[in-house]
């Protein structure tokens, strides 16, 4: 599946996403997150407070206990901050 | 009419009052950039594709409560300076209410439901800016 | 900076717009001549004086009452055809539900607070209109 | 005193407004009216219904038992309607 990140979680992380295949185990957003987080520094630094996180799924806004199973596009940002 | 623009560009007041001119009563919200506690630069990232999906659901459900004849958002991204125009949001309607309302709902929601996220440059240093709790307050009274 | 303007001239909104771009949030409200039941023309009458007296009392009641930066009332009078801007209100403020807020209450009070009077021509025959009691509502939400 | 006359006030009366000098007995807005209907059939139909007027002492909106002693201008007129 497809991850984007944005803001300071792409900074974090240093890049703008990636593809990945996360094992069975991991079927919430929240349990990708967790399973990011041993990736390198840069996702346990951006990944450290998972209360601090947003989600969506192919584009739409979704809790982090949302399922994953079918998702092509997954994107983990911090709270949104426009208008 | 529902109009939805994500741009880099400077946002064109005038034109869009004047698309919005349907109807006997038009609302307009514009935001800009503060330069509150020196900001020299603000920056706006954005979730391209996921944006105008996010911003059109916001319109087409304002059109659909409030009965408007058109109803716009133009979101600015990319870098910008104090006093430049950030989003400009627009409802027009047969009857003020609807369009004051409608406007005011498009504005409040487009703050917690549209993927944007602003970067602050103070003094050579960038720091993202935090979401706020009356935000939230905001958009839900219209839920 | 309150602005009053009486007028026979078509309303520039840029302009407007423009003069109250103070402070981070700008609402505009625009009311529009409608076409309503044939109206041809619609002429507008006022207590010359008066009328700016009562504006320029709304205005600086709003700038009070919501901390605003600039707020602007331009109302045209004379004659004028469906489409053309009859009324424009305009508050801005640093915070935006100051501003939205300040813009309903100006065109809401306006409404009952200023000595105009409306004449629509149908079909070569010129009638009064007449005042509506939902006004009466609308403008008592800010008393 | 002058009174102004404004919307289809103006128009029954056939005039924007004239110089009168009310009799002591005249004491408020609504006396003014009740006085000013037998001047002419214009302002016998202009005031044919107190309850539909309004009006203004010294460019001021006032209630019509309104004491008018001292006032320069009156203006009387129907509900507003811009907007």
């Amino acid at each position: 599946m497809q991850l984007l990140y944005f803001a300071w979680v792409r900074e974090r992380i240093g890049m703008g996403g990636e593809e990945v295949s996360p094992p069975e185990a991991v079927e919430t957003v929240a349990d990708l997150v967790a399973w990011l987080s041993s990736r390198s520094d840069g996702h346990a630094a951006a990944f450290a407070k998972p209360a601090r996180l947003r989600a969506a799924v192919d584009q739409a806004f979704v809790p982090l206990d949302t399922r994953i199973a079918g998702a092509r596009e997954i994107a983990i940002f911090p709270p949104v901050t426009g208008g | 009419m529902i109009r939805i623009l994500v741009t880099t560009d400077a946002i064109d007041i005038a034109a869009e009052q004047v698309s919005l001119e349907q109807g006997g009563a038009v609302a307009t919200f514009t935001g800009l950039v503060r330069a509150d506690d020196g900001v020299a630069t603000l920056e706006l990232e954005h979730y391209p594709g996921a944006t105008e999906a996010a911003l059109l659901r916001l319109a087409e459900q304002a059109v659909a409560r409030w009965s408007l004849s058109a109803a716009t958002i133009v979101h600015r991204v990319g870098p910008m300076h104090p006093g430049e125009r950030i989003v400009f949001t627009g409802a027009a309607s047969a009857h003020r209410a609807a369009a004051l309302e409608a406007c005011a709902f498009l504005i409040d929601r487009l703050k917690t439901d549209a993927p944007f996220w602003k970067r602050e440059v103070v003094a050579g240093k960038g720091r993202w800016v935090e979401a706020r709790e009356s935000d939230d307050h905001a958009a839900d009274r219209w839920r």
